[in-house]
């Protein structure tokens, strides 16, 4: 994605010293934002930061979000090692959670580890089927995978309603929603788990599914990095041609990536649908797919830096909700520009303070490999 | 020739270029009689490219000045550069592929606003400059369509199209076959005799000798020497550039065929659109020999290399590597038999040049045991084995971590050339292997090959060099319009070679 | 003194819906009593439980959550707070601290159906829905009732604007959605689409044909264009339940706002009394005084999920 | 059925057709001059959303339609220009700036609408004479035709009658075909698209064209954003591109980067959008009535079909996406 020969700048400026720069930017600007609608801007700071990791609860929240992220992160990260483009995650996700809703509506009432794989293994198989057939169009018959995936995602919102209108809500309630799984069945939250230790979470919705999560990344750094599946992958990304004088197919490769990004995406309805709404809701994706972008790119499609990222975007929306709800003034919109700001200068211009700091600090390393040619 | 009372119509004074830290040029002096032909010669990396870039404002200088005509003059941009008269084509070239001719070399010197009358202008001029300079070539032919010989002619015409009275060619015969080169010689003289000057760049000294007036010798950003051409060799040349003497002429005892390890028999092969390239092609190499394909670019050569790789799918015929029918296997499969190649374009099939080297070592190899751990790729042993083939080839710099992208084209070559002998295949399909490579690195590319082949290896080679093909060959094929139209002993004289490219087969050549 | 608050739904404070009826309606109060009133519009369906309880921590009662997909998140919370009066619209949460404030949608809806087919020429009539939800089919349904209470044979279009959470603000589809169903003969469209809506209005009063607004009283938006809005006035029962906990009236339980509660029914005034003809008021009072007595008993969609009409 | 009859069927889902695929195209456009430049842009709903917004606040200020086509294209100019400093001279990812601009086009519209006007992001209701309306372009051909059947309907209903944004959009097509294909600027903006080396050693300024390229975007998604706002509708509603920029890019990709095809394929889906709308409620013969859903799922359904039947691969141009650095 980004330029061919920048030169190597040492890891902690790269991934610490410049994207604090970028990001004290973005909020710098947001802080002119927040002034110019007579608020203190430092204020608006300090309860954001509080708000997501202040206290304990606050911080159940911002690791709840950072689930979510991390699994649409993910998900927009290996596709994109395979040179894809998969604005689909939305659409695959929501699927996941059909999935999931089947799974806990069938074994309604069975105690949560048991349905636990079961739930798990129909988020993935949903989501990735919903992948495929963008994959498929791509791989086999050239179509191109932005507008597949775009259109799928439609058709995802498309199907929910129906499914849950006709097929899934009671007689009787107003809401296009199905029923509320047992106790039982849930996941439980970590606070529950977590009080006996003395840390208490509150009320947040944090459950197992982050260390899932947290699973979901080192898996994919070892598929990645670490697997021939995955030197494939990223092999058929950078040069296609190549790929194929090794005896690589393309296609199938495609194939497989989108299913392994499609069952990503779903993992998040288990995070959603099983461990926080205990039911299946129209739009519970609510654009995590999207976030899930911007995320995976400003992670740079590697693992490490999507969880990063992710816990950046989990921080704005817990400490932007703790924000819009201390501050009347301050209203979600405000929070969503905030978000773009960011996005903005730690995404889109993340390169702004690179070259003066090249300057600054020269690689030894990059040039012994010249000097020597 | 007189050196005239007139200032030279280039001086480099002190041009110092560095990247980062690279000292890429170094406090370069220079200075190029106007209606002169002069060569510039070095290593993979010596900095060539560098003082061309400046010359044409694509890179600035640190520090120093360039003179034309004895005026100082200062050259901020490529359009600065146009402006005085000076025209480059580069290495790799700077056409827009989906366009026609006629749009490339508009693009940039359109004139008027409405492309019409600035077409209907440049078709009179492009006529014009056929005529003179026999670089006929159809304007409204689109680029992707045409021979890399064809786009060089375009990149010149672009430069003549804007009036460029200097004229910097790099490596422009890296891609060219022998006849194309000597067509872009003779024109090259026709140009200098009209007083136009020219700088080119080359790794092929035998070029310099030809046709250069003087020449200069570039090592690790200086100019480490200049000769008249008329007063210097091959030899000498090639001594300044590497620092030491350099074998030149590769030694080989006499081939002892055994089995045949490749047969291909009545091959055909269309393309996408139907057209017939391979033409009922059949050949046979045998263990513990060279077998050298001679051909203009274009005639078949690469998708005969890659049918047999299992790239292409043959239309039909047959073709066994070591006994085993191949037809309609992948690429992988094909290597599995016992069969390598090293691909005649590094860049676009041979590297992914994100990809660090010793990842590159792992091109089509990955799944092989000797890197599983388990599930995963045994990343110490990859290491490893790329560490002894860095060393085994002296491939510098000597980190297998860096970028494939960062190494010399020299460099790079030696990587893919590296990993394909690395597991001693039985039969070697081997496509360009010293294109755009200094002659340090063509020295061990070549002593490498010969090697293989005295340890019982099957060689395919295809080059548009009729050297290399001569010098590394112990039969040679020639191929014309896919198919092949003679062969003979490695020993026949260029012409009877040409001859058989040409398609014409004179009797008696058939060994 | 009372510290109430609202809790929007995800269409938000602005949808030109019943949100905003409910913030019309809290304003009201704050205008009346001078009691400050605080309220929130949720981003995602994790905030509703979130913010129920960020204000009951801070003590804020009554809280009243705009709704049906509050129902889970206000169960939750009010159980944990048993001595905070909350209220929900448009769901029941049975809890002995909750008010559960539901309307007769389909009762309003077939009075304006009533209006609308003795409104109509062409005897045909349009319906645009936001999305295919069960509310939304009750609206409907309504509606369609009362038009063919006036005429047997008349036709009604029913058209759903979308899938996502775009179906509500979607205003250039409505107004496409409200053209077609005129090319199609309808003369009289109602709408229940929210923001979209709004699309459905301007296309109407563009093309000389009437609408129908919905939730709050829409007439004024396009005098003389509007037939009349189907008022469903989510403000009285926000209003009602602060009032009620100030002047310590507070009831908890089910209550359902009907036409005889004034909690539905449809707007007459200045903009509109003009297209409302003698012979059309009185066939309106009819079915309405006919609804009051119970001779006439307007099927509930969401009883059955089916609609006979 | 009787040709008659048919046209009388045809007629309004034809002109409703029409009047969807506009934004669509004026978008679709914007996307193939900014693409054509090697600027990739999935940031085209947003700046339709900017400039629906400012056209909506301007009309309705000025009282004029003009002042809200001039905000509308000045507002998502400048949207255009952040994404050109982003992706030009920051050489920053081009996705990514993109989708900032969505959110920030999100945010900010309906934080200075409920700034200004209080009405959560909605500007105020726009008079007649403060929007774009239809022009009556009957010139007596419609009444010729006969009225209100047969093909007067298709006259009056299909051609004549639209606002002018609709006949501004379809001119826009032959325009963006000649500029890019028969002018000196339409070359090399093409040729920056597909090599940018080519062009900067040709020594013309990459940047300079790719900024050009993106300012006539931005312009484009100004006027989709308008028709929007002040045509289309009467004000600005939150969100009320409702995904057009998406389809738009959809469009541009089935299009393979050509005007005419663009035409063609938004054309294409407003029709599969009328048609979905046409059909709703109607039963099937065979198999009778069927959910709303099915026929809401039929545009999106069809796209896919389409493209993985016929369309084939369509090339993005070569350098679409990739910041330009002199070195390879
Ligand atoms: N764009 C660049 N960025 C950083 N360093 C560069 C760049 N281009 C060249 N260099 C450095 O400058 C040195 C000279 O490079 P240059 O391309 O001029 O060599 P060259 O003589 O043209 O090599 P070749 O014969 O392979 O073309 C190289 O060793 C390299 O390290
Ligand atoms: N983008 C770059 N960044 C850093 N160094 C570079 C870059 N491009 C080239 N170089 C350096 O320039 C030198 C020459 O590179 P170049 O690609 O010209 O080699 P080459 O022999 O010309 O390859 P080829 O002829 O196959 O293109 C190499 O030493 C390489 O390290
Ligand atoms: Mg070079
Ligand atoms: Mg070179």
């Amino acid at each position: 994605m980004s330029s061919t020969s920048r030169r190597e700048l040492p890891l902690v400026v790269d991934y610490g010293l410049i994207p604090i720069l970028n990001l004290s930017v973005a909020f710098l600007i947001s802080g002119l934002v927040v002034l110019a609608i007579g608020e203190n801007p430092l204020e608006a700071v300090a309860i954001m930061i509080r708000g997501a990791l202040g206290y304990s609860e606050g911080i159940g929240f911002t690791l709840y979000y950072t689930t979510d992220f991390v699994f649409t992160g993910l998900a927009v990260a290996v596709a994109f090692h395979a040179g894809l483009f998969n604005i689909g995650a939305e659409g695959q996700a929501t699927l996941g959670g059909l999935g999931v809703a089947l799974v806990c509506l069938t074994f309604d009432g069975a105690p949560w580890w048991l349905v636990f794989p079961f739930a798990l293994a129909a988020s993935m198989a949903f989501g990735a089927a919903w992948a495929f057939v963008p994959a498929w169009a791509q791989a086999r018959r050239g179509s191109h995978i932005v507008i597949t995936t775009i259109m799928f995602n439609y058709l995802a919102a498309t199907l929910m309603v129906w499914v849950l209108v006709e097929l899934m809500s009671e007689p009787g309630t107003m809401s296009p929603e199905s029923r509320t799984f047992a106790e039982a069945t849930r996941l439980p939250f970590l606070r529950d788990f977590l009080t006996p230790w003395g840390i208490d979470l509150g009320q947040s919705p944090l459950n197992p599914m982050v260390f899932v999560a947290i699973l979901a990344a080192i898996f994919v750094w070892v598929l990645v990095w670490r697997t021939r599946l995955g030197f494939q992958i990223r092999t058929v990304g950078k040069n296609p041609i190549a790929a194929v004088y090794a005896g690589i197919d393309p296609g199938h490769v495609v194939i497989v990536a989108m299913l392994i990004s499609g069952a990503l995406s779903g993992l998040l309805a288990v995070n959603e649908v099983m461990g926080t709404q205990h039911r299946l809701l129209l739009e519970f994706v609510a654009g995590a797919g999207f976030v899930g972008i911007a995320v995976a790119l400003m992670g740079r499609s590697h693992p490490f830096g999507v969880v990063l990222a992710s816990l950046l975007f989990g921080i704005l929306y817990q400490g932007g909700a703790e924000l819009a709800f201390e501050k009347p003034k301050i209203s979600r919109d405000m929070i969503v520009v905030i978000q773009a700001l960011v996005i903005l200068f730690a995404g889109a211009l993340e390169h702004m303070f690179r070259p003066g700091l090249v300057k600054l600090l020269d690689r030894p390393r990059a040039v012994a490999a010249r000097g020597g040619a | 020739m007189s050196v005239s009372a007139l200032p030279p119509a280039i001086e480099f004074i002190g041009i110092d270029k560095r990247f980062g830290a690279v000292h890429a040029n170094r406090d370069i002096d220079l200075a190029i009689e106007a209606g002169t032909i002069h060569g510039l010669v070095g290593e993979n990396g010596a900095g060539k490219s560098t003082l061309m870039s400046i010359l044409y404002g694509f890179y600035a200088a640190d520090r120093g000045e360039i003179r034309l005509h004895g005026r100082k003059t200062t050259i901020r941009s490529s359009a600065d550069a146009i402006r005085q008269g000076i025209g480059m084509v580069h290495q790799q070239f700077m056409l827009v592929e989906t366009m026609s001719v006629l749009e490339n070399v508009l693009l940039g010197a359109e004139g008027s606003p409405r492309l019409a009358p600035a077409e209907a202008r440049a078709r009179a001029v492009l006529r014009q400059l056929a005529d003179d300079y026999e670089l006929t070539i159809d304007p409204d032919a689109l680029v992707a369509d045409l021979s890399v010989g064809e786009q060089q002619r375009v990149e010149i015409l672009k430069t003549l199209f804007r009036g460029a009275e200097i004229l910097i060619l790099d490596e422009p015969t890296a891609v060219l076959t022998p006849a194309e080169a000597a067509h872009l010689f003779r024109i090259l003289r026709r140009l200098a005799q009209e007083g136009k000057t020219i700088l080119l760049i080359t790794h092929k000294l035998k070029e310099i000798m030809a046709i250069t007036d003087r020449v200069s010798v570039m090592r690790a950003g200086e100019i480490v020497a200049e000769f008249e051409t008329a007063e210097t060799s091959v030899e000498r040349l090639a001594e300044a550039m590497v620092g030491r003497r350099v074998l030149l002429e590769v030694e080989k005892g006499p081939s002892v065929p055994g089995a045949v390890l490749l047969e291909v028999e009545a091959v055909d092969l269309r393309d996408k659109r139907g057209v017939s390239v391979l033409d009922r092609v059949s050949l046979e190499v045998r263990a513990g020999e060279i077998v050298g394909i001679a051909g203009v670019a274009g005639n078949g050569q690469s998708e005969l290399i890659e049918a047999i790789a299992g790239i292409r799918r043959p239309t039909s015929g047959r073709i066994t590597v070591c006994g085993r029918d191949v037809v309609g296997l992948g690429p992988d499969e094909v290597r599995e038999a016992g069969l390598a190649h090293i691909p005649e374009d590094r860049h676009r099939m041979g590297l992914v040049l994100d990809f660090s080297a010793e990842e590159n070592m792992l091109l089509g190899h990955e799944d092989d045991p000797a890197w599983a751990h388990g599930l995963l790729l045994d990343r110490s042993a990859i290491r490893r084995a790329a560490m002894t083939a860095f060393d085994d080839f002296d491939i510098r710099p000597d980190d297998p971590t860096l970028r494939a992208a960062l190494f010399s084209g020299g460099n790079q070559q030696k990587i893919v050339v590296a990993r394909e002998v690395a597991r001693t295949p039985r039969v070697l399909l081997v496509g360009q292997p010293t294109r755009g490579v200094d002659i340090g690195a063509i020295e061990a590319i070549h002593r490498r090959l010969i090697a293989l082949r005295d340890q019982g290896h099957a060689i395919l080679l295809v080059s548009a060099e009729l050297d290399e093909i001569r010098s590394l060959s112990d039969r040679v094929l020639a191929m014309c319009q896919g198919r092949i139209t003679g062969e003979c002993r490695p020993d026949v004289g260029e012409t009877e070679i040409g001859l058989m490219m040409a398609g014409v087969a004179p009797e008696g050549v058939r060994a | 003194d009372i510290q109430p608050a609202v809790l929007y739904d995800l269409g938000g404070k602005f949808d030109k819906s019943f949100n905003e009826a409910a913030y019309a309606g809290a304003e009201q109060f704050k205008k009346e009593s001078g009691v400050e009133y605080r309220d929130f519009e949720i981003q995602n369906d994790a905030q509703r439980e979130q913010a129920l309880r960020n204000f009951a921590r801070k003590g804020y009662s009554p809280i009243v959550a705009i709704g049906f997909t509050q129902a889970t998140a206000v169960e939750k919370v009010a159980k944990e707070f048993p001595n905070l009066k909350f209220a929900i619209v448009d769901m029941v949460v049975d809890l002995p601290n909750v008010r559960s404030i539901v309307f007769k949608e389909q009762e309003g809806s077939w009075l304006v159906g009533v209006l609308a087919a003795s409104a109509s020429q062409t005897h045909k009539l349009g319906f645009v829905g936001g999305m295919d939800i069960p509310l939304i089919r009750k609206f409907a349904c309504g509606y369609v009732g009362g038009a063919k209470s006036v005429d047997p044979k008349i036709e009604v279009f029913q058209n759903m604007t979308g899938t996502t959470g775009a179906a509500w603000n979607d205003p250039v589809k409505g107004g496409e959605l409200t053209k077609s169903q005129i090319d199609r003969g309808a003369d009289v469209i109602y709408h229940a689409a929210g923001g979209t809506g709004l699309g459905v209005l301007q296309a109407a009063a563009d093309a000389g044909k009437l609408g129908i607004g919905v939730d709050s009283n829409q007439n004024h938006l396009h005098p003389g264009k509007v037939l009349t809005s189907m008022t469903k006035r989510v403000d009285v029962a926000v209003y009602d339940a602060f009032r009620d906990a100030k002047a310590d009236k507070w009831t908890s339980g089910v209550t359902v706002l009907g036409l005889k509660e004034n909690g539905v029914g449809w707007a007459l005034d200045d903009y509109n009394k003009a297209l409302i003809t003698p012979a059309m008021k009185a066939a309106v009072d009819k079915a309405e005084k006919d609804i009051l007595s119970g001779a006439v008993v307007v099927h509930d969609y969401m009883a059955d999920k089916t609609c006979p009409y | 059925m009787d040709p008659t009859g048919f046209l009388d069927l045809a007629a309004p889902v034809l002109g409703s057709g029409l009047r969807l695929a506009v934004p669509l195209l004026f978008a679709c456009l914007a996307g193939l001059w900014s693409e054509r430049s090697g600027v990739v842009d999935i940031g085209l709903e947003g700046k339709m959303l900017a400039a629906a917004f400012a056209s909506g606040a301007a009309a309705a200020q000025f009282h004029s339609p003009w002042a809200g086509l001039l905000a509308g294209i000045l507002v998502s100019i400048g949207f255009a220009l952040i994404h050109g400093f982003a992706s030009i001279t920051q050489r920053g990812n081009q996705i990514v700036s993109g989708v900032a601009i969505n959110f920030l086009a999100a945010g900010l519209t309906v934080l200075l609408g409920q700034v200004w006007y209080g009405q959560g992001g909605r500007t105020p209701q726009l008079e007649a004479s403060e929007r774009f309306l239809g022009i009556d372009l009957d010139l007596g051909i419609g009444r010729a035709l006969g009225e209100s059947h047969g093909l007067g309907r298709v006259w009056s209903e299909v051609i004549a009658g639209h606002n002018l944004l609709v006949y501004l959009s379809l001119a826009a097509v032959p325009a963006t075909w000649w500029i890019l294909w028969r002018t000196r600027f339409g070359l090399r903006l093409r040729a920056v698209g597909d090599n940018p080396h080519a062009v900067d050693t040709a020594g013309v300024s990459v940047a300079g064209l790719r900024y050009r390229a993106v300012i006539v975007c931005g312009a484009l998604c100004g006027c989709a954003g308008t028709y929007l706002a002040v045509a289309q509708s009467a004000g600005f509603v939150r969100d009320m591109t409702a995904g057009k920029g998406f389809i738009a890019l959809a469009a541009l990709v089935f299009a393979k980067w050509k005007p005419f095809n663009a035409l063609g394929a938004c054309l294409l889906f407003g029709l599969l959008d009328a048609m979905a709308i046409r059909l709703q409620g109607t039963p099937l013969p065979g198999i009778g009535t069927v959910p709303v859903q099915v026929f809401q799922a039929l545009p999106y359904a069809l796209t896919v079909i389409l493209l993985a039947g016929f369309i084939g691969r369509s090339i993005p141009p070569k350098a679409s996406g990739i910041p330009y650095t002199k070195d390879r």
